[in-house]
């Protein structure tokens, strides 16, 4: 068994094949619904809309009828951040220590009654997976009975975003442990959205399990700081040095483009030998 | 009618006139106490913030007025540290300013954090990497240095100077001032400088983001820097106002010269590494994020390359000229442009490292985000600017704050 | 901000990080503590105010 | 004096220092943010013990299979049923969504009665017995024909009792809202002459050709398509799509053949022609089956659609009609498909028949992976009608409208005025049929309606009595599927919680109404209960639906197949256009169907509203879609307000532009623009684009067949 520097630590990931997902927007009321997410009147100001998971519409920029479309679902990124240490954009920054970097699942963490606020976590995160609660959550009446024990529901003024579902993690530990077995199965910790995601274009797992299917599709270069080292798979924001856990596979060549920033005549250059720059 | 509280031998303008003035801003300052109660009562809704824009006025108007009261604590290290004695009949005016500058900073934070009862978990719960802590824990230190600096000027009342146990105070404490303008110096250097760190250590934000030295970005350096050499042309500016309020001469030329041919040295240097970190950054360490430095600049409706410009050239290179050149920062007229535009270039970097940062587009799907103030952020954004004009009003009224303004005025006294 | 919180660590960052503002507070601390008490014996050895 | 203000200072001094290093600051701060974390005003869910109940959902055709997750008996979460044979596991955000409408507080809470402009809660005997009694008296009034019902849905038992009531009334007014289901089942008789409904083999066809079908958003079963999509991709079946606007299909497919619009048809018709003059048709089948008419078919493709010809009237080149016509004709499992976005409209006979054309010609009727004929759903065995005089007699008039189309029967009803009570359940034609506002006109117009619904939706606020009814989730119901799906399943939803309001089964209703009926109408619901009728009535596979909560009735191709008559194609039917002039109005407009809206009788969730793109709602705007070549012509720009109209009305919208529709084609959202005024998340955002398009009746099979209409568009 390959395992990294942590030994038995795991580091959940996930992968999505945006040539399956359709874009039906499944996994963001999975997600809501599994999250205790409020809803207002407006969701239509998208910049203050809660979505822990937010499927983003992109195109190639061609005219008509030369248009493509690509939805790319987009949770947390649980980045390991620059070298894959934990020190991830938000978490390095969060002066009260109210989101955290779990080295045993590679988990980024949200504490809700830590957070004071400060959002300084919204400005370093490039993809805007962090939000904010402007307002106090309100629930129609009744409607608070659909609420899950699970997850608490936040208060006004704290940063929340997508947590994995940790705690479909911890009750799958609690199982495993009360079955007095080390581990937890691969199809026992699975987070809502991959759970509902009707087309399985969503795939989530252990990535530094050879065995589970995460690894399997994207190969992550555990020397490269989990770079995918199949061709057709990219992370966002790659050279950012970021290094997220929720990695995208496309046939496209536009779409693994529009991944990340390049310059000029660079993407020429990279896209062949992806996952064998050993810089 | 408070004649008693007067420093002696100063003429003041008679109370009721006073009182008005005091009455008028204290309407601007209700205001912005309304719109503060709307924040922390209704939540931060009522800001045009979003989860694109968690940093916003708010934010800039705290590195801002943090910035320049600069001035404070420049002043404070050439005065106290390397023994500039001129100095001493303008370090009343920057400490004031800073006081002022820093309550400010304190009070836009508490409203801007999304839970300001929890805000001391900075401290108890601190992420030691994190420059927001520094912020918080120098900032709040700095802030007691500045009141223990302010305290022995209060001391220095007519009235107050009569009790025997505040003039004594008063004197021991500036017996020790350099010791404690020492560790003012070296926190405001630290907060500074974390407040740069604050934007340069977003290194998923190429625009924001710069290398640096050990756990420091180049804007911790640049912020510190910058705060040094623009913080006096606030104090200068602030200086000016008041002359020409009071049409009185209140320093003397040779201090306020001095002052400006070190702010303009300051800047010159500043200016020169302002425009090294620049190159370096548009050609090395954006493109190796796969940026171009007109990604920066170009398709939205207000970021260009004349902001650059305006804060590198007008606001940078023209004031250092002038204040570096003795011909030109003798001419009245030109140090009032050179301070002038000073004040505003180091607010516009300010502006620009928070609100551009947060405007410029980072996956390549995104636009731009754009964001305009609601009013309830304009007007606790004003509250500070009333709340100090109402503070330096008093100071000047009944304290000592101009040590040359009896000699200066020697035709005008009582 | 104390050993006694849970985030805290013996580490290189934070014995730098509270070692600096610890001491910092020690000096301000330090030299109120001299300003008031010097003041109190001054007071009491009637120095005051000239006139 | 000196003395005095010097303790006075010290104590004061003394005093404030005393509390600075008292604990008391310390337990303030302390306390206060605690109280933050607490905030009584945010709730704080209850534990207690995780159970699951399985059920199925009704809010589309679908009829997914759910798990429903419980605490203490208190859903909490709506996951989908791994083992369900249609959705294995996968389930759409409407159904994840479930509990927002199972604990609306907008949904009706009891039953009520029209009073003016407004209404008055009642008890249910009073609602059920006025109900009785106004059918009672029309009948006895010699009136029973003029009782009319829609459902939103004709099959199952639900529906079953619904039209059981109007038989044994007497009347023959039964119908379910229009689908492309009908418009199948009009093609089915025209070219089989068989009476049945058609289901599509799509997880395993090889080649899918679809006509403008919202496959991936929406159409036909979502969640087994959504499934059948990715199972594509691995197997390596191409999907080829016809539409003049990018959707979500289009993006999917491997091709996407941006066509004019209504000119699938005559697309499908070159391909039919391209197949027929290489001889390319499955042999086989031309033997067994091809019946009149192919010769006739033959001669008319190559005077009509030629390639070349066609490739004017669609913009698609003609060698890729060519190269399109022989690899669907030469593929294992190809498979044609029709039935426009959701294809909960119908569309035109001719486009329909021109497509199944194709799988006839390839042969792939009731084969794997191909179109199956199904005959009609049969596993309810009811118990005849007791049929009194007045309903012998009533039921031998005929049906308002022959066609058995909502939108011909109140096209009628508001024309005539004939129709005296009007029963309705779960359907809301007011919103949802073309020419809503005629629509809502024609049901104010009858005298009496009686409307079965959850939500006080368009339809339900012109009753005058209100029976509301449990959402999917309180009630118990057989749920066929249908929709376009080859195997045929039949779930079963059983009630995952005891009813929220004051509701029922409108199954329940009925009985209750009938039986307060004296004579054959109550004779004729011999049951005590919705539940005892359903077990009764569905027979054999009850024990299947009460074991595992679904019986899996068919699961392969029907063995035979029947034979083809070609002769309605052959006599090259017109094209049924769309209203308006180009003189007037330039551009088209077309409805955009996507699986994120719910387009049927039941408005969007919260949650679902929050999903949808500020590219399609933007605060209570619409957004409507054109491509950047329109915009500019019509000097209009990213995000203006404009205004849109219609030969049928106006409307204010927002301009959103976009590349990938076709240049002169506008495309708006449908499902927007509800008028539920207790629910502000969902009611009153953007507009309603069936107030904007009229319906277009189409001669061959007297359904309506609009798919767009006639529009202008100019900066407001």
């Amino acid at each position: 068994m390959k395992q990294d520097k942590h030994g038995k630590n795991h580091k959940f990931g996930m992968v999505v094949d945006l040539d399956k997902c359709t874009g039906c927007g499944s996994c963001m009321v999975a997600c809501m619904s599994e999250n205790n997410v409020p809803f207002k009147e407006d969701e239509s100001r998208k910049k203050d809309s809660i979505t822990w998971m937010r499927v983003y519409k992109i195109t190639n920029g061609k005219s008509f009828p030369e248009t493509e479309i690509c939805y790319m679902p987009r949770p947390c990124m649980h980045c390991g951040g620059k070298g894959d240490h934990g020190h991830s954009p938000c978490v390095s920054v969060c002066p009260a220590v109210a989101t955290d970097y779990d080295h045993s699942s590679g988990i980024v963490s949200q504490i809700y009654t830590r957070c004071f606020g400060c959002r300084y976590c919204m400005g370093a995160c490039p993809y805007h997976a962090r939000y904010f609660n402007w307002w106090d959550p309100k629930w129609p009446e009744g409607m608070e009975n659909y609420l899950s024990p699970d997850v608490s529901p936040r208060m006004r003024g704290v940063v929340e975003k997508c947590s994995f579902c940790f705690h479909r993690y911890q009750e799958a530990r609690d199982r495993a442990y009360v079955e007095e077995r080390d581990d937890i199965e691969e199809q026992e910790y699975q987070t809502a959205c991959t759970q509902a995601c009707p087309a399985g274009a969503i795939t989530f797992g252990d990535l530094n399990n050879p065995d589970h299917e995460v690894y399997q599709m994207v190969e992550p270069d555990a020397h490269n700081c989990g770079k995918p080292k199949n061709p057709k798979a990219f992370r966002l924001l790659e050279r950012l040095q970021t290094n997220p856990k929720v990695y995208y596979i496309s046939e496209r060549e536009w779409v693994r483009k529009a991944g990340d920033n390049y310059l000029e005549g660079e993407w020429e250059k990279v896209k062949n030998n992806h996952g064998n720059d050993h810089e | 009618m408070d004649s008693a509280l007067i420093p002696k031998g100063a003429k003041r303008c008679p109370f009721p006139v006073f009182a008005l003035g005091i009455a008028v801003v204290g309407v601007v300052l209700l205001w912005g106490v309304y719109a503060m109660g709307l924040c922390w009562f209704k939540g931060l809704n009522q800001t045009n913030m979003d989860d694109y824009y968690g940093f916003a006025l708010w934010i800039w108007a705290d590195l801002a007025v943090i910035a320049i009261g600069g001035g404070a604590f420049f002043t404070g290290l050439l005065r106290y540290v390397f023994g500039i004695d001129e100095l001493k009949n303008i370090i009343n005016l920057a400490v004031v300013i800073g006081f002022i500058c820093y309550s400010s900073a304190l009070l836009i934070l508490a409203i801007d954090v999304g839970q300001p009862l929890r805000s001391w978990f900075i401290f108890w719960h601190a992420n030691v990497h994190s420059m927001l802590t520094e912020v918080a824990f120098c900032l709040s230190l700095y802030f007691s240095v500045l009141t223990i600096e302010f305290v022995p000027l209060i001391l220095e009342n007519r009235k107050l100077d009569k009790v025997p146990f505040f003039h004594n105070l008063g004197h021991n404490m500036h017996g020790v001032m350099a010791v404690f303008a020492a560790t003012g110096a070296f926190l405001s250097c630290f907060h500074q400088g974390s407040l740069g760190g604050v934007a340069g250590v977003m290194y998923g934000r190429p625009f924001a983001f710069r290398e640096g030295l050990l756990v420091w970005p180049w804007t911790f350096f640049l912020f510190t820097w910058s705060a040094a050499a623009y913080g006096p042309c606030f104090t200068l500016c602030v200086l000016k106002m008041f002359e020409k309020i009071t049409k009185k001469k209140l320093v003397k030329d040779n201090v306020v010269h001095l002052l400006a041919k070190i702010s303009g040295w300051m800047i010159t240097t500043y200016i020169i590494a302002k425009i090294i970190d620049t190159v370096y950054w548009a050609t090395v360490t954006a493109p190796s994020q796969g940026q171009t430095f007109m990604d920066f600049y170009s398709n939205n409706p207000f970021y260009g390359v004349w902001i650059l410009v305006l804060e590198i050239v007008v606001c940078g290179i023209v004031p250092a000229v002038i204040l570096t050149t003795q011909k030109f920062r003798e001419n009245r007229k030109l140090l009032l442009v050179a301070i002038i535009l000073g004040t505003f270039g180091v607010c516009l970097n300010r502006w620009v490292m928070v609100l551009q940062v947060m405007a410029a587009p980072v996956m390549t799907f995104d636009t731009w985000a754009m964001y305009i103030p609601s009013w309830q952020e304009v007007a606790t954004t004003i509250l500070p600017v009333a709340y100090g004009v109402i503070l330096i009003a008093l100071a000047y009224r009944y304290l000592p704050v101009f040590p040359q303004e009896l000699e200066l005025n020697a035709d005008q006294q009582d | 901000m104390l050993p006694f919180s849970f985030e805290w660590a013996w580490d290189a960052g934070h014995l730098l990080f509270f070692g600096g503002m610890w001491y910092t507070i020690a000096i301000l601390g330090a030299g109120l503590t001299y300003c008031v008490g010097k003041t109190i014996l001054d007071t009491m050895a009637g120095k005051g105010p000239h006139h | 004096m000196k003395v005095d203000r010097r303790s006075f200072l010290g104590l004061g001094l003394g005093a404030a220092a005393g509390v600075a290093v008292s604990p008391v600051a310390w337990k303030l701060m302390d306390d206060s943010s605690i109280w933050t974390q607490n905030w009584p005003w945010t709730p704080v869910p209850r534990d207690g013990e995780v159970t699951f109940d399985n059920t199925v959902c009704s809010l589309c055709p679908g009829n997914c299979g759910l798990s429903v997750r419980k605490i203490d008996g208190r859903p909490v979460k709506i996951e989908g049923r791994d083992d369900y044979p249609v959705n294995t596991g996968g389930v759409c955000l409407h159904g994840v969504a479930g509990l927002q409408y199972l604990y609306d507080p907008s949904r009706i809470k009891s039953p009520l009665k029209r009073i003016g402009d407004t209404f008055e809660q009642i008890s249910w005997d009073e609602a059920l017995e006025l109900v009785a009694t106004k059918l009672a008296e029309i009948r006895d009034a010699g009136k029973a024909d003029s009782i009319a019902c829609v459902t939103n849905h004709g099959m199952g038992t639900v529906p079953g009792l619904f039209q059981r009531l109007l038989t044994a009334l007497g009347s023959n007014n039964f119908l379910s809202m229009d689908t492309m289901d009908k418009a199948w089942e009009k093609t089915l008789e025209k070219m089989h002459g068989v009476h049945g409904t058609l289901g599509f083999d799509l997880e395993n066809a090889e080649f899918i050709l679809s006509f403008g079908t919202g496959f991936i958003e929406g159409w036909g079963s979502p969640v087994s398509n959504f499934k059948a999509n990715s199972s594509r991709k691995e197997r390596g079946a191409a999907l080829i799509q016809v539409e003049p606007r990018l959707s979500n299909t289009a993006a999917a497919a491997d091709t996407w053949l941006a066509a004019n619009p209504n000119t699938e048809a005559d697309l499908a018709l070159a391909m039919a022609n391209v197949i027929i003059s290489n001889n390319l048709y499955n042999t086989g089948y031309y033997v067994s089956g091809f019946g009149p008419g192919f010769d006739e078919l033959a001669a008319m493709l190559k005077e009509n659609y030629s390639p070349e010809a066609v490739a004017k009237t669609t913009g698609i080149d003609a060698a890729v009609i060519v190269d399109i016509a022989k690899r669907f004709a030469k593929s294992n499992a190809p498979v044609a498909i029709a039935g426009k976005g959701k294809g909960s409209t119908p569309g035109s006979a001719r486009e329909f028949a021109a497509v199944h054309l194709l799988n006839c010609l390839a042969g792939n009727i009731n084969t794997k992976g191909g179109a199956w004929i199904l005959s009609p759903q049969d596993y309810e065995q009811w118990p005849a009608v007791e049929m009194d005089e007045v309903a012998s007699q009533a039921i031998e008039k005929p049906a308002m409208d022959p066609a058995g189309s909502v939108a011909g029967f109140f096209a009628k009803a508001g024309a005539e005025k004939t129709v005296q009570a009007l029963l309705i359940s779960d359907a809301n034609p007011c919103y949802a049929l073309n020419d809503a506002k005629a629509i809502t006109k024609a049901v104010q117009d009858i005298p009496f309606v009686v409307s079965f619904s959850s939500f006080m939706d368009e339809t339900t606020r012109q009753a005058d009595v209100v029976l509301p009814s449990h959402t999917f989730l309180e009630r118990t119901e057989d749920l066929p599927s249908a929709a376009g799906m080859a195997r045929r399943v039949t779930g079963l939803a059983t009630p995952v919680i005891a009813p929220v309001f004051n509701t029922k089964n409108p199954g329940d209703a009925i009985l209750a109404i009938a039986k307060a009926m004296e004579g054959t109408v109550g004779e004729s619901f011999p049951w005590e209960s919705y539940e005892e009728c359903l077990e009764a009535v569905t027979g054999d596979l009850w024990s299947d639906l009460s074991d595992q909560g679904y019986a899996a009735v068919q699961e392969t191709a029907p063995a035979t197949r029947p034979s083809v008559d070609f002769s309605f194609v052959a006599q090259n039917p017109a094209p049924v256009e769309a209203e308006g002039t180009e003189a007037d109005f330039s551009l088209i407009l077309v409805p955009l169907d996507n699986v994120r809206i719910a387009t049927g009788s039941v408005a969007s969730s919260p949650f679902a509203v929050k999903t949808v793109p500020d590219t399609v709602l933007a605060g209570k705007d619409s957004l409507v879609e054109m491509n950047p070549e329109t915009a500019r012509a019509n000097k209009l720009s990213q995000g203006d307000l404009a205004v849109l109209e219609t030969p049928k009305g106006k409307a204010t919208v927002k301009v959103n532009l976009f590349e990938g529709i076709m240049p002169g084609v506008i495309g708006m959202p449908r499902g927007l623009g509800h008028a539920m005024e207790e629910n502000r998340y969902v009611s009153g955002k953007g507009v309603n684009i069936n107030e904007l398009m009229g319906p277009v009746m189409d001669a061959a099979s007297g359904l309506d067949a609009a798919w767009g209409i006639r529009a202008k568009i100019s900066r407001a």
